[in-house]
């Protein structure tokens, strides 16, 4: 097998650094990459300066950088076009991107289709544009293990929906959507299908064009990328029909006191100086995963997640959220031990070296789905060991002792 | 000072859960929610003279958080709103640094929570729900 | 003189390593400092993990670190307190999230005044605020020296004013806003005042509390930080009446598909992950900036500046845009030769290793005030010299041969 | 290839303005503004069995923009819609990097302009707005 955990492990600087964590929050961040942290340096030493229209040399290497990035996105989503591609703060500012610009079109009795595992960043802007403009939202309600119940698709997605806005895998469940019925079902009544794909891109590279989504949100940090940084991809048809979100340099076509045109996109939706070495090292981050093995990778994460749910499922009083298998899901494993608050949890498992998350993982609706306030979430990637999944295992037989 | 959060002495004080229950006819009652972790927190006070006669607490939250509503419900009997409001501040000061107020013992199990700062408002959330409950009073 | 440009110039990592670059395009983009570099260095190396409660060690440090640099923003401001300090994108998000929070409260009748200076990026905002609320935008006009005009202040501060949206220098003509005798008419109508701040930081520590405002956006990448972060500091009483403008993780108390409840500023305009390590290197930028020798450096640009104003003057057929002295103003100098297209000047230039800027900047409504299209600006750093300002003269006289 | 975008042989192409003024009477006439850096060309043509019999522009551009729209001035009659739109691909070919196209010998006069992407669109500009031009008359 070509694939070395501990190998790729190297190639993260931070993590390269610290032989002894055993960082399994991947789902919340992910370590930043050699080639992401190399690409940026170099960009902010030898390539620094603001993008569009400068004519000296610096200026056209910084333009070529921040295009050239945009170029490796596109790639990475197998989008047609780099001018598909837009620049953003991340998902969530990508989502309101949409909440606000596709949202402007819409109206009172308009529909938009929720699911109830949605991350906060997938609801609040949806309940903002239901206050703003008296949309209608449809939330698609989940089988009992936390997957979308697409039996009850045709329910909630009527000829008023106007988009489907889900995401493409859960942070807590780590459950994959199915997005072809949806996307079939959603074309059929004329509404567009908005991706949230933060959980899923960090998993290996994502073809926009068999999805046959219309747009689709990720961030960069939570793919080995920058802080800072995140993309909307949307079809070209699509994003013509968007007016602008925000308003500022570099959107417009011609700016007068009275009145105001606007760029073509991507650009029309990049106002202001956009997060140039950011983009130019989430770049890198893409195209150096597009060349990993991921076959070999996910079958490695598999594994270990496959051994974390046997092991765990024999622990006295502990309860899964999310399926129980690993068909069609991400490593990304959430429980709850009987009367063990998730944040002690997580305490004690720090003492270990373990990083994992305790809490309500911005997704309130889908813990009242469960019936708790929290969980504790172990989430892998590829440079994960099955060291990580010892200690862990460990780290959770010390809480129970010391809190039980 | 022990680096460990989890002491004995602070387990035995959350688990004991002193006040923990509800009272008949509160004079004052407040619910409050963690912003960020969803704990929630109900305090209930019944009241002789401006001062707490008795206290009753719900609690859904981790450990450090029942402790603190567990040593209010031990202790907290005979505050006024300007005694819960100073006691508040000093267990503020205490997660800060400072040293714990005099007659409160059990607030030293505190301590280890100061360099965990993502916790200050686990310890803090029941004696700001205690003051919500005392001015709900005020206001009724 | 404790100051030397020399030496100040090698703490900006890509001009110590292009010792020919004459970079005089800090109006666009500032180099980034040694202090940003080594702080984003050292964040992404050792405390890369999402921010708000997370529980293990490294999650812990990534949030006393972001912490950390709202605390060094908020010194650098002279805010009250680190949570009138929001982190946004850039000061272009910035000024949109006034545009949408203190728009909301907003509608027909009302009026914002801007003026005729502003940068696209206070100036579109605020159209797209009167498309979307019928509110009246109200243009402060420019005295012949592109300075705002307020003797004409009275006329257009109307009580129907609501707020008032000025830049605090010019991007073009280098005016410095006297904001005073603004704020104390703005507020004596009841309207707030928000101040576009992205060219004013650089060159030295701002008191919002001596100034008065109640509004004040940045961007990191101008004040020789990263890009990809900005600022908007909010009086505690002015962010506390806002409503949120992206949602998402974070920024709420408590998410049901009912109802969503938000949290207190500054968190409540922070939806999603934010630029933290650019925000950790934004606030070690401004606090190396903080404890340099400003009077020093003031003396030493304006001395650069004015020798600049001087050579140009006699140049054939030159015209500046702005004024001519250097009362109240910054080191940024815009000029046309008759003739000549900017973007052809700066070409040329690019060969004499200058690095300068031609075209609109961003600021058409100034240009078509001045009645051209665009102008060649040159604009300084700490970090300039008088080797700067002779490779520019030297190449705008070769410019002129070869062009004219 | 010279990296100096200024010969001289430019330069006189640009300020020979071959085409500049306007026209009597039109068929299609076009504006279109560089969209981010203000520069703007104005084209307008006469045309004969739909093919361009003349040219006038108007340029508030650069030199790389007056050049392109001079040497439209100089040998664009003969044109039709669907001649101009090759000659417009052929010119951004040109730009990426392939050979100038046969019968345009100062469209070599833009080989310098090839690393230079910002100023791509200056040469262009002219291009497009004479299709433009022409497809306005289509729709009239
Ligand atoms: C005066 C002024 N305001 C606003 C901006 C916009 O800043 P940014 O592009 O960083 O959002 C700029 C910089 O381009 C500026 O000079
Ligand atoms: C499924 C999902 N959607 C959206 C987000 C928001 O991403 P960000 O915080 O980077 O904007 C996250 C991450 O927190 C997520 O897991």
């Amino acid at each position: 097998m070509s694939f070395s955990a501990a190998k790729w492990r190297d190639r993260f600087p931070l993590l390269a650094a610290h032989p002894g964590l055993h960082y399994l929050d991947n789902a919340a961040t992910g370590q930043l990459c050699e080639a992401a942290f190399d690409a940026v340096t170099h960009h902010d030493l030898t390539h620094r300066a603001n993008v569009l229209r400068g004519t000296y040399r610096l200026a056209e290497q910084a333009d070529a950088a921040y295009e050239n990035a945009r170029q490796q996105v596109a790639t990475y989503l197998n989008a047609a076009n780099a001018e598909e591609v837009v620049f953003t703060a991340g998902t969530t500012a990508a989502i309101n991107l949409v909440a606000h610009a596709f949202g402007e079109g819409l109206g009172a009795g308009d529909e938009v289709m929720l699911s109830l595992a949605e991350h906060h960043s997938n609801f609040v802007p949806w309940q903002m544009l239901r206050a703003r403009r008296g949309v209608v939202l449809r939330i698609l309600p989940l089988a009992p293990d936390g997957r979308l119940d697409l039996a009850r698709l045709e329910e909630h997605l009527t000829p008023r929906c106007k988009l489907v806005a889900v995401t493409h895998a859960s942070n807590v469940t780590g459950a994959v959507t199915e997005l072809v019925p949806i996307v079939s079902a959603a074309h059929a009544v004329g509404a567009r299908v908005l991706v949230d794909g933060a959980q899923a891109v960090q998993h290996g590279p994502v073809d926009v064009q068999a999805l046959g989504v219309d747009l689709y949100a990720f961030s960069g940090h939570k793919a080995f990328g920058p802080t800072g940084v995140g993309v909307l991809w949307g079809k070209a048809e699509a994003l013509e029909q968007l007016p602008p979100f925000l308003g500022g340099g570099g959107m417009i076509g011609r700016v007068t006191p009275g009145e105001t045109t606007f760029a073509m996109p991507p650009r029309r939706f990049e106002a202001g100086t956009p997060p140039i070495a950011q983009a130019v090292g989430l770049g890198a981050a893409l195209d150096w995963l597009q060349a990993q093995p991921w076959a070999d990778m996910h079958a490695h994460t598999a594994r270990l997640a496959q051994r974390l749910l046997e092991e765990l499922a024999v622990l006295p009083g502990l309860t899964f959220l999310g399926p129980r298998d690993l068909r069609n899901r991400l490593p990304i494993v959430s429980f709850n031990l009987d009367g063990l608050h998730p944040h002690d949890v997580c305490q004690v498992l720090d003492r270990h070296g373990v990083a994992v998350r305790g809490g309500h993982h911005c997704a309130q609706p889908l813990m009242d789905f469960f019936g708790v306030a929290g969980a504790v979430r172990a989430s892998l990637a590829p440079y994960n060991s099955e060291a990580d999944i010892d200690a862990l295992l460990a780290g959770l037989k010390d809480a129970m002792r010391k809190l039980g | 000072m022990s680096d460990d959060l989890y002491q004995q002495a602070l387990l035995d004080l959350a688990k004991a859960a002193h006040g923990a229950g509800t009272l008949p006819s509160p004079d004052g009652e407040a619910l409050r929610d963690s912003p960020l972790c969803g704990d929630r927190v109900r305090m209930q006070v019944a009241l002789e003279g401006g001062r707490i006669r008795a206290i009753a607490h719900d609690v859904k939250g981790c450990l450090l958080c029942r402790a603190a509503a567990s040593l209010l419900g031990l202790h907290g009997a005979g505050l006024d709103a300007a005694g819960a409001g100073a006691l508040r501040d000093r267990v503020a000061a205490t997660l800060a640094g400072s040293e714990p107020p005099p007659g409160w013992p059990e607030l030293k199990l505190f301590e280890p929570v100061r360099p965990h700062r993502n916790r200050h408002g686990c310890v803090l959330l029941p004696f700001e729900t205690l003051l919500a409950a005392l001015d709900s009073q005020t206001r009724a």
